[in-house]
Protein backbone atom coordinates (compact mmCIF):
# COMPACT_ATOMS: atom_id res chain seq x y z
CA UNK A 1 0.00 0.00 0.00
CA UNK A 2 2.45 2.58 1.00
CA UNK A 3 4.40 3.48 -2.91
CA UNK A 4 7.91 2.99 -2.64
CA UNK A 5 7.63 6.63 -5.13
CA UNK A 6 6.41 7.99 -2.47
CA UNK A 7 9.67 8.54 -1.01
CA UNK A 8 11.26 10.70 -3.57
CA UNK A 9 8.07 12.69 -3.66
CA UNK A 10 8.38 16.78 -3.69
CA UNK A 11 7.50 18.33 -0.34
CA UNK A 12 4.33 19.70 -0.01
CA UNK A 13 2.23 21.49 1.90
CA UNK A 14 -1.66 21.26 2.61
CA UNK A 15 -4.02 23.22 4.06
CA UNK A 16 -7.44 22.24 5.88
CA UNK A 17 -10.11 24.38 7.02
CA UNK A 18 -13.39 22.74 9.09
CA UNK A 19 -15.98 24.45 11.52
CA UNK A 20 -15.02 23.78 15.23
CA UNK A 21 -17.60 21.22 15.51
CA UNK A 22 -17.43 17.53 16.37
CA UNK A 23 -19.25 16.32 13.46
CA UNK A 24 -16.51 17.54 10.85
CA UNK A 25 -13.45 16.37 13.50
CA UNK A 26 -13.88 13.17 11.27
CA UNK A 27 -12.65 15.02 8.10
CA UNK A 28 -9.63 16.27 9.66
CA UNK A 29 -8.76 12.61 10.42
CA UNK A 30 -9.40 11.24 7.05
CA UNK A 31 -7.45 14.14 5.57
CA UNK A 32 -4.68 13.39 7.82
CA UNK A 33 -4.61 9.82 6.59
CA UNK A 34 -4.49 10.65 2.92
CA UNK A 35 -1.40 13.11 3.84
CA UNK A 36 0.72 11.18 5.26
CA UNK A 37 -0.15 7.88 2.98
CA UNK A 38 1.55 10.32 0.87
CA UNK A 39 4.97 9.89 2.65
CA UNK A 40 6.94 6.26 3.59
CA UNK A 41 5.01 6.90 7.04
CA UNK A 42 4.09 2.71 7.70
CA UNK A 43 0.28 2.11 8.59
CA UNK A 44 0.87 1.73 11.99
CA UNK A 45 2.37 5.64 12.17
CA UNK A 46 -0.33 6.84 9.49
CA UNK A 47 -2.78 5.61 12.32
CA UNK A 48 -0.55 7.78 14.79
CA UNK A 49 -0.80 10.72 12.92
CA UNK A 50 -4.87 10.27 12.52
CA UNK A 51 -5.47 10.19 16.48
CA UNK A 52 -3.19 13.15 17.27
CA UNK A 53 -4.31 14.91 14.81
CA UNK A 54 -8.09 14.72 15.70
CA UNK A 55 -7.32 15.03 19.10
CA UNK A 56 -5.21 18.69 18.61
CA UNK A 57 -8.77 19.64 16.75
CA UNK A 58 -10.85 18.33 19.66
CA UNK A 59 -8.75 20.06 22.07
CA UNK A 60 -9.41 23.11 20.11
CA UNK A 61 -13.27 22.58 20.30
CA UNK A 62 -12.86 22.04 23.96
CA UNK A 63 -10.89 25.34 24.76
CA UNK A 64 -13.01 27.76 23.99
CA UNK A 65 -16.80 28.06 22.60
CA UNK A 66 -15.39 31.35 21.49
CA UNK A 67 -13.41 29.31 18.23
CA UNK A 68 -15.22 28.68 15.05
CA UNK A 69 -12.73 27.16 12.92
CA UNK A 70 -10.04 24.85 13.16
CA UNK A 71 -6.85 25.02 10.52
CA UNK A 72 -5.00 22.37 9.85
CA UNK A 73 -1.57 23.18 7.89
CA UNK A 74 0.29 19.94 7.02
CA UNK A 75 3.72 20.33 5.85
CA UNK A 76 5.21 17.55 4.40
CA UNK A 77 9.05 17.34 3.64
CA UNK A 78 11.88 14.72 3.45
CA UNK A 79 12.22 13.97 6.75
CA UNK A 80 8.81 13.84 7.65
CA UNK A 81 5.48 15.52 8.54
CA UNK A 82 5.30 18.92 10.84
CA UNK A 83 1.17 19.51 11.17
CA UNK A 84 0.05 22.62 12.63
CA UNK A 85 -3.48 23.09 14.25
CA UNK A 86 -5.26 26.16 15.04
CA UNK A 87 -8.06 27.26 16.79
CA UNK A 88 -9.62 30.36 15.35
CA UNK A 89 -12.39 32.57 16.54
CA UNK A 90 -14.23 35.53 15.61
CA UNK A 91 -14.84 37.28 19.26
CA UNK A 92 -12.56 39.72 20.40
CA UNK A 93 -11.20 37.51 23.20
CA UNK A 94 -10.48 33.36 22.86
CA UNK A 95 -10.55 32.75 27.09
CA UNK A 96 -7.58 30.44 27.26
CA UNK A 97 -9.02 27.60 29.26
CA UNK A 98 -13.16 27.06 28.79
CA UNK A 99 -14.71 26.04 32.14
CA UNK A 100 -15.08 22.20 32.09
CA UNK A 101 -18.43 20.65 31.75
CA UNK A 102 -17.54 18.37 34.73
CA UNK A 103 -14.63 15.83 35.53
CA UNK A 104 -14.54 13.87 32.58
CA UNK A 105 -14.21 16.26 30.02
CA UNK A 106 -11.02 18.02 31.67
CA UNK A 107 -9.70 14.45 32.49
CA UNK A 108 -10.47 13.69 28.47
CA UNK A 109 -8.55 16.66 27.44
CA UNK A 110 -5.64 16.06 29.91
CA UNK A 111 -5.38 12.06 27.61
CA UNK A 112 -5.69 13.87 24.45
CA UNK A 113 -2.74 15.80 25.09
CA UNK A 114 -0.74 13.46 26.66
CA UNK A 115 -1.92 10.84 23.26
CA UNK A 116 -0.32 13.53 21.18
CA UNK A 117 2.93 13.80 23.16
CA UNK A 118 3.18 9.88 23.14
CA UNK A 119 2.48 9.81 19.45
CA UNK A 120 4.40 12.51 17.74
CA UNK A 121 8.06 13.48 17.92
CA UNK A 122 7.68 16.83 18.78
CA UNK A 123 5.15 18.89 19.98
CA UNK A 124 4.72 22.57 20.68
CA UNK A 125 1.43 24.35 22.45
CA UNK A 126 0.34 27.48 22.97
CA UNK A 127 -2.46 30.12 23.14
CA UNK A 128 -2.37 32.73 21.15
CA UNK A 129 -5.29 34.77 23.44
CA UNK A 130 -6.29 36.58 20.26
CA UNK A 131 -6.68 34.01 18.39
CA UNK A 132 -6.78 30.54 20.73
CA UNK A 133 -4.71 27.62 21.31
CA UNK A 134 -2.16 26.08 18.69
CA UNK A 135 -0.09 22.86 18.59
CA UNK A 136 2.42 22.18 15.92
CA UNK A 137 3.64 18.79 15.98
CA UNK A 138 6.41 16.89 14.19
CA UNK A 139 6.45 13.33 12.93
CA UNK A 140 10.20 11.63 11.78
CA UNK A 141 9.67 9.46 8.93
CA UNK A 142 12.37 6.25 9.78
CA UNK A 143 14.86 6.36 6.97
CA UNK B 1 -17.73 7.11 10.11
CA UNK B 2 -19.93 6.43 12.68
CA UNK B 3 -20.96 4.25 15.83
CA UNK B 4 -23.53 1.04 16.16
CA UNK B 5 -24.17 0.26 19.62
CA UNK B 6 -26.06 -2.59 20.80
CA UNK B 7 -26.93 -4.04 24.21
CA UNK B 8 -27.84 -7.40 25.19
CA UNK B 9 -28.07 -9.40 28.32
CA UNK B 10 -25.35 -12.64 29.48
CA UNK B 11 -25.09 -15.06 32.21
CA UNK B 12 -25.94 -13.97 35.62
CA UNK B 13 -26.14 -10.33 35.89
CA UNK B 14 -24.00 -9.40 33.14
CA UNK B 15 -24.48 -7.18 30.19
CA UNK B 16 -22.30 -6.98 27.06
CA UNK B 17 -22.48 -4.14 24.82
CA UNK B 18 -20.92 -4.10 21.30
CA UNK B 19 -19.60 -1.41 20.01
CA UNK B 20 -18.90 -1.16 16.28
CA UNK B 21 -16.84 1.81 14.26
CA UNK B 22 -15.70 4.55 15.22
CA UNK B 23 -15.70 6.00 18.62
CA UNK B 24 -14.71 9.99 18.67
CA UNK B 25 -15.60 13.28 20.27
CA UNK B 26 -18.77 13.08 17.62
CA UNK B 27 -20.09 9.40 18.64
CA UNK B 28 -18.74 9.01 22.28
CA UNK B 29 -22.07 10.66 23.51
CA UNK B 30 -24.07 7.99 22.07
CA UNK B 31 -21.82 5.30 23.52
CA UNK B 32 -22.14 7.29 26.93
CA UNK B 33 -25.92 7.25 26.87
CA UNK B 34 -25.93 3.19 26.49
CA UNK B 35 -23.42 2.51 29.37
CA UNK B 36 -25.18 5.13 31.42
CA UNK B 37 -28.22 3.99 30.82
CA UNK B 38 -26.96 0.55 32.07
CA UNK B 39 -26.03 1.37 34.68
CA UNK B 40 -28.81 3.38 35.75
CA UNK B 41 -30.93 0.57 35.48
CA UNK B 42 -28.61 -0.99 38.16
CA UNK B 43 -26.86 -2.90 35.98
CA UNK B 44 -22.93 -3.03 37.25
CA UNK B 45 -21.29 -5.63 35.28
CA UNK B 46 -20.08 -4.92 32.08
CA UNK B 47 -18.36 -6.65 29.00
CA UNK B 48 -17.85 -3.90 26.47
CA UNK B 49 -16.56 -5.28 22.66
CA UNK B 50 -14.81 -3.09 20.96
CA UNK B 51 -13.66 -5.99 18.23
CA UNK B 52 -15.41 -4.19 15.75
CA UNK B 53 -14.14 -1.15 16.47
CA UNK B 54 -11.83 0.50 14.31
CA UNK B 55 -10.68 3.83 16.07
CA UNK B 56 -11.05 5.37 19.79
CA UNK B 57 -10.08 8.77 20.73
CA UNK B 58 -9.48 10.38 24.06
CA UNK B 59 -13.27 11.35 24.36
CA UNK B 60 -13.95 7.38 23.48
CA UNK B 61 -11.73 6.31 26.81
CA UNK B 62 -13.30 8.93 28.77
CA UNK B 63 -16.62 7.80 28.39
CA UNK B 64 -14.93 3.81 29.28
CA UNK B 65 -13.26 5.47 32.54
CA UNK B 66 -16.15 7.58 33.40
CA UNK B 67 -18.21 3.81 33.29
CA UNK B 68 -15.76 2.11 35.06
CA UNK B 69 -15.52 4.78 37.89
CA UNK B 70 -19.59 4.36 38.59
CA UNK B 71 -19.60 0.72 38.86
CA UNK B 72 -16.91 0.71 41.07
CA UNK B 73 -18.69 3.02 43.06
CA UNK B 74 -21.76 -0.52 43.19
CA UNK B 75 -18.57 -3.16 43.36
CA UNK B 76 -19.38 -3.89 39.25
CA UNK B 77 -16.71 -3.58 36.98
CA UNK B 78 -15.88 -3.16 32.98
CA UNK B 79 -14.00 -5.85 31.20
CA UNK B 80 -13.27 -4.69 27.62
CA UNK B 81 -12.77 -7.61 24.71
CA UNK B 82 -9.96 -5.70 22.04
CA UNK B 83 -8.64 -7.13 19.48
CA UNK B 84 -7.24 -4.35 17.21
CA UNK B 85 -3.53 -3.61 17.57
CA UNK B 86 -3.77 0.28 17.06
CA UNK B 87 -6.48 -0.14 19.88
CA UNK B 88 -4.41 -2.33 22.31
CA UNK B 89 -1.51 -0.26 21.72
CA UNK B 90 -3.64 3.29 22.59
CA UNK B 91 -4.57 1.74 25.67
CA UNK B 92 -0.91 0.47 26.78
CA UNK B 93 -0.07 4.50 25.91
CA UNK B 94 -1.95 5.64 28.39
CA UNK B 95 -1.50 3.18 31.43
CA UNK B 96 -5.42 2.01 30.91
CA UNK B 97 -4.38 -1.60 30.60
CA UNK B 98 -3.46 -1.54 34.11
CA UNK B 99 -7.10 -0.41 35.17
CA UNK B 100 -9.29 -2.09 32.89
CA UNK B 101 -9.63 -5.78 32.18
CA UNK B 102 -8.68 -6.67 28.51
CA UNK B 103 -9.61 -9.75 26.69
CA UNK B 104 -9.26 -11.21 23.46
CA UNK B 105 -12.41 -12.95 23.00
CA UNK B 106 -15.87 -12.11 24.70
CA UNK B 107 -15.85 -15.44 26.57
CA UNK B 108 -12.50 -14.55 28.76
CA UNK B 109 -13.89 -11.34 29.33
CA UNK B 110 -17.17 -12.69 30.80
CA UNK B 111 -15.44 -15.40 32.92
CA UNK B 112 -13.03 -12.68 34.52
CA UNK B 113 -16.12 -10.63 35.61
CA UNK B 114 -17.36 -13.20 37.45
CA UNK C 1 -23.08 3.82 7.67
CA UNK C 2 -25.16 7.42 7.24
CA UNK C 3 -25.75 8.73 10.78
CA UNK C 4 -29.76 9.79 10.40
CA UNK C 5 -28.42 12.21 13.03
CA UNK C 6 -26.95 13.58 9.96
CA UNK C 7 -30.02 15.04 8.52
CA UNK C 8 -30.22 17.30 10.92
CA UNK C 9 -26.60 19.27 11.17
CA UNK C 10 -25.93 22.54 10.74
CA UNK C 11 -24.59 23.94 7.34
CA UNK C 12 -20.68 23.92 7.59
CA UNK C 13 -17.64 25.25 5.11
CA UNK C 14 -14.82 23.15 4.91
CA UNK C 15 -11.86 24.12 3.00
CA UNK C 16 -8.56 22.74 1.51
CA UNK C 17 -5.75 23.27 -0.79
CA UNK C 18 -3.50 21.06 -1.74
CA UNK C 19 -0.34 20.97 -4.68
CA UNK C 20 -1.26 21.34 -7.95
CA UNK C 21 0.23 17.97 -8.52
CA UNK C 22 -1.23 14.76 -9.06
CA UNK C 23 -0.06 12.73 -6.35
CA UNK C 24 -1.73 14.73 -3.81
CA UNK C 25 -5.45 14.61 -5.54
CA UNK C 26 -6.29 11.37 -3.59
CA UNK C 27 -5.99 13.69 -0.66
CA UNK C 28 -9.17 15.75 -2.59
CA UNK C 29 -10.72 13.06 -2.83
CA UNK C 30 -10.93 11.03 0.81
CA UNK C 31 -11.77 14.88 1.62
CA UNK C 32 -14.55 14.57 -0.37
CA UNK C 33 -15.44 11.03 0.83
CA UNK C 34 -15.45 12.44 4.50
CA UNK C 35 -17.44 15.73 3.95
CA UNK C 36 -20.16 14.22 2.11
CA UNK C 37 -20.28 11.49 4.95
CA UNK C 38 -21.46 14.30 6.76
CA UNK C 39 -24.61 14.48 4.93
CA UNK C 40 -27.16 12.20 4.36
CA UNK C 41 -25.45 11.27 0.86
CA UNK C 42 -25.68 7.51 -0.38
CA UNK C 43 -23.06 5.60 -0.54
CA UNK C 44 -23.20 6.26 -4.67
CA UNK C 45 -23.47 9.31 -3.81
CA UNK C 46 -20.52 9.73 -2.23
CA UNK C 47 -18.68 7.65 -5.11
CA UNK C 48 -19.92 10.53 -7.25
CA UNK C 49 -18.94 13.39 -4.99
CA UNK C 50 -15.10 12.08 -5.09
CA UNK C 51 -14.91 11.86 -8.59
CA UNK C 52 -16.59 14.47 -9.39
CA UNK C 53 -14.18 17.05 -7.46
CA UNK C 54 -11.22 14.58 -8.23
CA UNK C 55 -11.50 15.61 -11.97
CA UNK C 56 -12.17 18.72 -10.91
CA UNK C 57 -8.27 18.81 -9.70
CA UNK C 58 -6.84 16.61 -12.26
CA UNK C 59 -8.27 19.29 -14.84
CA UNK C 60 -6.51 22.47 -13.19
CA UNK C 61 -3.24 20.19 -13.18
CA UNK C 62 -3.66 19.68 -16.78
CA UNK C 63 -5.20 22.98 -17.77
CA UNK C 64 -1.94 24.85 -16.97
CA UNK C 65 1.77 24.34 -15.11
CA UNK C 66 1.65 27.91 -14.16
CA UNK C 67 -1.38 26.46 -11.41
CA UNK C 68 0.52 25.82 -8.53
CA UNK C 69 -2.33 25.03 -5.59
CA UNK C 70 -6.25 23.73 -5.73
CA UNK C 71 -8.44 25.41 -3.44
CA UNK C 72 -11.30 22.87 -2.92
CA UNK C 73 -14.32 24.39 -0.84
CA UNK C 74 -17.11 22.68 0.59
CA UNK C 75 -20.54 24.24 1.60
CA UNK C 76 -23.07 21.69 3.32
CA UNK C 77 -26.64 22.96 3.61
CA UNK C 78 -29.91 21.54 4.21
CA UNK C 79 -30.30 20.89 1.00
CA UNK C 80 -26.64 19.75 -0.21
CA UNK C 81 -23.54 20.34 -0.70
CA UNK C 82 -21.74 23.24 -3.00
CA UNK C 83 -18.51 23.04 -4.11
CA UNK C 84 -15.94 25.14 -5.72
CA UNK C 85 -12.75 23.84 -6.97
CA UNK C 86 -10.03 26.74 -7.91
CA UNK C 87 -6.76 26.43 -9.41
CA UNK C 88 -4.36 28.99 -8.40
CA UNK C 89 -0.83 30.34 -9.69
CA UNK C 90 1.11 32.34 -9.01
CA UNK C 91 2.48 33.35 -13.00
CA UNK C 92 1.55 36.70 -14.12
CA UNK C 93 -0.76 35.15 -16.00
CA UNK C 94 -2.46 31.52 -16.47
CA UNK C 95 -2.90 30.32 -19.97
CA UNK C 96 -6.36 29.57 -19.97
CA UNK C 97 -5.51 26.22 -21.94
CA UNK C 98 -2.65 24.25 -21.94
CA UNK C 99 -1.08 23.13 -24.83
CA UNK C 100 -1.87 18.95 -24.25
CA UNK C 101 0.73 16.96 -24.32
CA UNK C 102 -0.88 14.31 -26.90
CA UNK C 103 -4.59 13.45 -28.28
CA UNK C 104 -4.88 11.09 -25.45
CA UNK C 105 -4.76 13.59 -22.86
CA UNK C 106 -7.22 16.10 -24.05
CA UNK C 107 -9.41 13.12 -24.90
CA UNK C 108 -9.35 12.50 -20.34
CA UNK C 109 -9.58 16.19 -20.46
CA UNK C 110 -13.06 16.01 -22.15
CA UNK C 111 -13.83 12.86 -20.47
CA UNK C 112 -13.17 14.07 -16.86
CA UNK C 113 -15.69 17.40 -17.36
CA UNK C 114 -18.01 15.30 -18.82
CA UNK C 115 -18.24 12.77 -16.20
CA UNK C 116 -18.34 15.83 -13.99
CA UNK C 117 -21.72 17.02 -15.75
CA UNK C 118 -23.29 13.96 -15.44
CA UNK C 119 -22.38 13.29 -11.83
CA UNK C 120 -23.34 16.54 -10.16
CA UNK C 121 -26.49 18.63 -10.63
CA UNK C 122 -25.44 21.60 -11.42
CA UNK C 123 -22.05 22.81 -12.68
CA UNK C 124 -20.63 26.02 -13.74
CA UNK C 125 -17.09 26.13 -15.19
CA UNK C 126 -14.96 29.16 -15.95
CA UNK C 127 -11.42 30.38 -16.44
CA UNK C 128 -10.33 33.47 -14.25
CA UNK C 129 -6.94 34.93 -16.40
CA UNK C 130 -5.26 36.23 -13.83
CA UNK C 131 -6.02 33.03 -11.87
CA UNK C 132 -6.94 29.99 -13.63
CA UNK C 133 -9.96 27.67 -13.43
CA UNK C 134 -12.44 27.39 -11.22
CA UNK C 135 -15.12 24.91 -11.19
CA UNK C 136 -18.72 25.19 -9.33
CA UNK C 137 -20.96 22.68 -8.69
CA UNK C 138 -23.70 21.28 -6.70
CA UNK C 139 -24.94 18.08 -6.02
CA UNK C 140 -28.60 17.69 -4.04
CA UNK C 141 -29.01 15.50 -1.02
CA UNK C 142 -32.56 13.44 -1.83
CA UNK C 143 -35.28 14.56 0.53
CA UNK D 1 -4.09 4.71 -2.54
CA UNK D 2 -1.90 2.92 -5.35
CA UNK D 3 -2.20 0.46 -7.85
CA UNK D 4 -0.82 -3.42 -8.35
CA UNK D 5 -0.01 -3.97 -11.33
CA UNK D 6 0.64 -7.62 -12.59
CA UNK D 7 0.96 -8.98 -15.95
CA UNK D 8 0.51 -12.51 -17.01
CA UNK D 9 0.75 -15.40 -19.79
CA UNK D 10 -3.08 -17.04 -20.47
CA UNK D 11 -4.68 -19.33 -23.20
CA UNK D 12 -3.52 -18.38 -26.89
CA UNK D 13 -1.79 -14.90 -27.45
CA UNK D 14 -3.64 -13.33 -25.36
CA UNK D 15 -2.72 -11.58 -21.85
CA UNK D 16 -3.98 -10.65 -18.79
CA UNK D 17 -3.30 -7.70 -16.47
CA UNK D 18 -4.85 -7.55 -13.09
CA UNK D 19 -4.93 -4.39 -11.45
CA UNK D 20 -5.74 -3.78 -7.77
CA UNK D 21 -6.22 -0.68 -5.80
CA UNK D 22 -7.23 3.16 -7.30
CA UNK D 23 -6.60 4.62 -10.78
CA UNK D 24 -6.25 8.11 -10.74
CA UNK D 25 -4.28 10.91 -12.45
CA UNK D 26 -1.09 9.60 -9.97
CA UNK D 27 -1.31 5.95 -10.74
CA UNK D 28 -2.26 5.77 -14.35
CA UNK D 29 1.20 6.29 -15.57
CA UNK D 30 2.19 2.86 -14.56
CA UNK D 31 -0.79 1.00 -15.53
CA UNK D 32 -0.28 2.81 -19.18
CA UNK D 33 3.31 1.27 -18.95
CA UNK D 34 2.10 -1.91 -18.46
CA UNK D 35 -0.18 -1.84 -21.67
CA UNK D 36 2.20 -0.23 -23.89
CA UNK D 37 4.97 -2.64 -22.88
CA UNK D 38 2.99 -5.89 -23.75
CA UNK D 39 1.81 -4.15 -27.06
CA UNK D 40 5.35 -3.31 -28.14
CA UNK D 41 6.07 -7.21 -27.63
CA UNK D 42 3.34 -7.91 -30.00
CA UNK D 43 0.87 -9.00 -27.59
CA UNK D 44 -2.54 -7.23 -28.92
CA UNK D 45 -5.63 -9.62 -26.92
CA UNK D 46 -5.61 -8.37 -23.63
CA UNK D 47 -7.59 -8.92 -21.28
CA UNK D 48 -7.45 -6.30 -18.26
CA UNK D 49 -9.33 -7.55 -14.69
CA UNK D 50 -10.53 -4.35 -12.64
CA UNK D 51 -12.17 -6.69 -10.42
CA UNK D 52 -10.04 -5.48 -7.19
CA UNK D 53 -10.17 -1.88 -8.63
CA UNK D 54 -12.01 0.60 -6.23
CA UNK D 55 -11.81 3.56 -8.00
CA UNK D 56 -10.96 4.97 -11.32
CA UNK D 57 -11.02 8.21 -13.01
CA UNK D 58 -10.99 10.05 -16.60
CA UNK D 59 -7.29 9.72 -16.88
CA UNK D 60 -7.84 5.66 -16.15
CA UNK D 61 -10.90 6.05 -18.70
CA UNK D 62 -8.15 7.54 -20.95
CA UNK D 63 -5.54 4.88 -20.57
CA UNK D 64 -7.69 2.03 -21.62
CA UNK D 65 -9.40 3.87 -24.41
CA UNK D 66 -5.45 4.25 -25.74
CA UNK D 67 -4.53 1.09 -25.50
CA UNK D 68 -7.49 -0.29 -27.34
CA UNK D 69 -6.82 2.25 -30.31
CA UNK D 70 -3.53 0.58 -30.52
CA UNK D 71 -4.46 -2.73 -30.00
CA UNK D 72 -7.48 -2.43 -32.58
CA UNK D 73 -4.49 -1.52 -35.22
CA UNK D 74 -3.44 -4.45 -35.01
CA UNK D 75 -6.61 -6.62 -35.39
CA UNK D 76 -6.54 -7.03 -31.23
CA UNK D 77 -9.24 -6.20 -28.99
CA UNK D 78 -9.12 -5.91 -25.15
CA UNK D 79 -11.92 -7.00 -22.92
CA UNK D 80 -12.37 -5.93 -19.43
CA UNK D 81 -13.01 -7.78 -16.32
CA UNK D 82 -15.39 -5.82 -14.21
CA UNK D 83 -17.96 -6.46 -11.13
CA UNK D 84 -18.02 -3.36 -9.07
CA UNK D 85 -21.06 -1.64 -9.75
CA UNK D 86 -19.56 2.74 -9.58
CA UNK D 87 -16.87 1.44 -11.96
CA UNK D 88 -19.80 0.12 -14.53
CA UNK D 89 -21.50 3.03 -13.77
CA UNK D 90 -18.95 5.31 -15.03
CA UNK D 91 -18.31 2.78 -18.42
CA UNK D 92 -22.15 3.70 -18.47
CA UNK D 93 -22.09 7.42 -18.70
CA UNK D 94 -19.50 7.45 -20.65
CA UNK D 95 -20.74 5.16 -23.47
CA UNK D 96 -17.50 3.17 -23.18
CA UNK D 97 -19.89 -0.03 -22.35
CA UNK D 98 -20.03 0.20 -26.29
CA UNK D 99 -16.41 0.29 -27.39
CA UNK D 100 -15.06 -1.90 -24.64
CA UNK D 101 -16.58 -5.69 -24.06
CA UNK D 102 -17.56 -5.17 -20.31
CA UNK D 103 -17.19 -9.17 -18.71
CA UNK D 104 -18.44 -10.32 -14.97
CA UNK D 105 -15.85 -12.66 -14.65
CA UNK D 106 -11.99 -13.26 -16.36
CA UNK D 107 -13.17 -16.96 -18.52
CA UNK D 108 -15.82 -14.95 -20.32
CA UNK D 109 -13.69 -12.24 -21.08
CA UNK D 110 -11.21 -14.96 -22.45
CA UNK D 111 -13.49 -16.65 -24.11
CA UNK D 112 -15.17 -13.44 -26.13
CA UNK D 113 -11.44 -12.17 -27.13
CA UNK D 114 -11.51 -15.28 -29.42
N1 LIG E 1 -3.45 6.25 32.39
C1 LIG E 1 -4.44 6.37 33.29
N2 LIG E 1 -4.59 5.45 34.25
C2 LIG E 1 -5.57 5.58 35.13
N3 LIG E 1 -6.44 6.59 35.16
C3 LIG E 1 -6.34 7.51 34.23
C4 LIG E 1 -5.35 7.46 33.25
N4 LIG E 1 -5.47 8.51 32.44
C5 LIG E 1 -6.49 9.21 32.89
N5 LIG E 1 -7.04 8.62 33.97
C6 LIG E 1 -8.16 9.14 34.72
O1 LIG E 1 -8.29 10.53 34.46
C7 LIG E 1 -7.96 11.34 35.59
C8 LIG E 1 -7.08 12.51 35.21
O2 LIG E 1 -6.44 12.22 33.94
P1 LIG E 1 -5.48 13.23 33.16
O3 LIG E 1 -5.25 12.63 31.80
O4 LIG E 1 -4.28 13.49 33.95
O5 LIG E 1 -6.39 14.52 32.94
P2 LIG E 1 -6.12 16.03 33.39
O6 LIG E 1 -4.77 16.43 32.88
O7 LIG E 1 -7.23 16.80 32.74
O8 LIG E 1 -6.19 16.03 34.88
C9 LIG E 1 -7.33 10.40 36.59
O9 LIG E 1 -7.69 10.73 37.90
C10 LIG E 1 -7.88 9.04 36.17
O10 LIG E 1 -9.11 8.80 36.77
N1 LIG F 1 -18.03 7.56 -24.62
C1 LIG F 1 -17.06 7.35 -25.52
N2 LIG F 1 -17.23 6.40 -26.47
C2 LIG F 1 -16.26 6.20 -27.34
N3 LIG F 1 -15.11 6.85 -27.39
C3 LIG F 1 -14.90 7.78 -26.48
C4 LIG F 1 -15.85 8.09 -25.50
N4 LIG F 1 -15.39 9.06 -24.71
C5 LIG F 1 -14.19 9.37 -25.19
N5 LIG F 1 -13.89 8.62 -26.26
C6 LIG F 1 -12.66 8.72 -27.03
O1 LIG F 1 -12.08 9.99 -26.83
C7 LIG F 1 -12.14 10.82 -27.98
C8 LIG F 1 -12.62 12.23 -27.60
O2 LIG F 1 -13.31 12.20 -26.36
P1 LIG F 1 -13.90 13.50 -25.62
O3 LIG F 1 -14.29 13.06 -24.26
O4 LIG F 1 -14.97 14.11 -26.43
O5 LIG F 1 -12.66 14.43 -25.44
P2 LIG F 1 -12.41 15.93 -25.96
O6 LIG F 1 -13.56 16.75 -25.46
O7 LIG F 1 -11.11 16.32 -25.35
O8 LIG F 1 -12.36 15.84 -27.46
C9 LIG F 1 -13.07 10.09 -28.94
O9 LIG F 1 -12.64 10.23 -30.24
C10 LIG F 1 -12.98 8.64 -28.48
O10 LIG F 1 -11.91 7.98 -29.07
Amino acid sequence: MNAPEAAAQAPGRVELRIPAKAEWVAVARLAAAAVASRLRFSMDEIDDLKLAIAEACTNCIHQSEAIETIEIRWEAGPTGLRVSVNGDGRGPRIESVKSGSGEEEARAGGLGVFLIRSLMDEVEYDVDPHRGPRLVMVKHVQS
Amino acid sequence: MDIKVNVRESEGDAYVVDLAGEIDVYTSPKVKDAITELIDQGHYNLVINLEKVRYIDSTGLGVLIGGLKRVREHGGSVNLVCTNPQIKKIFDITGLVKIFGIFDDEQSAMKALV
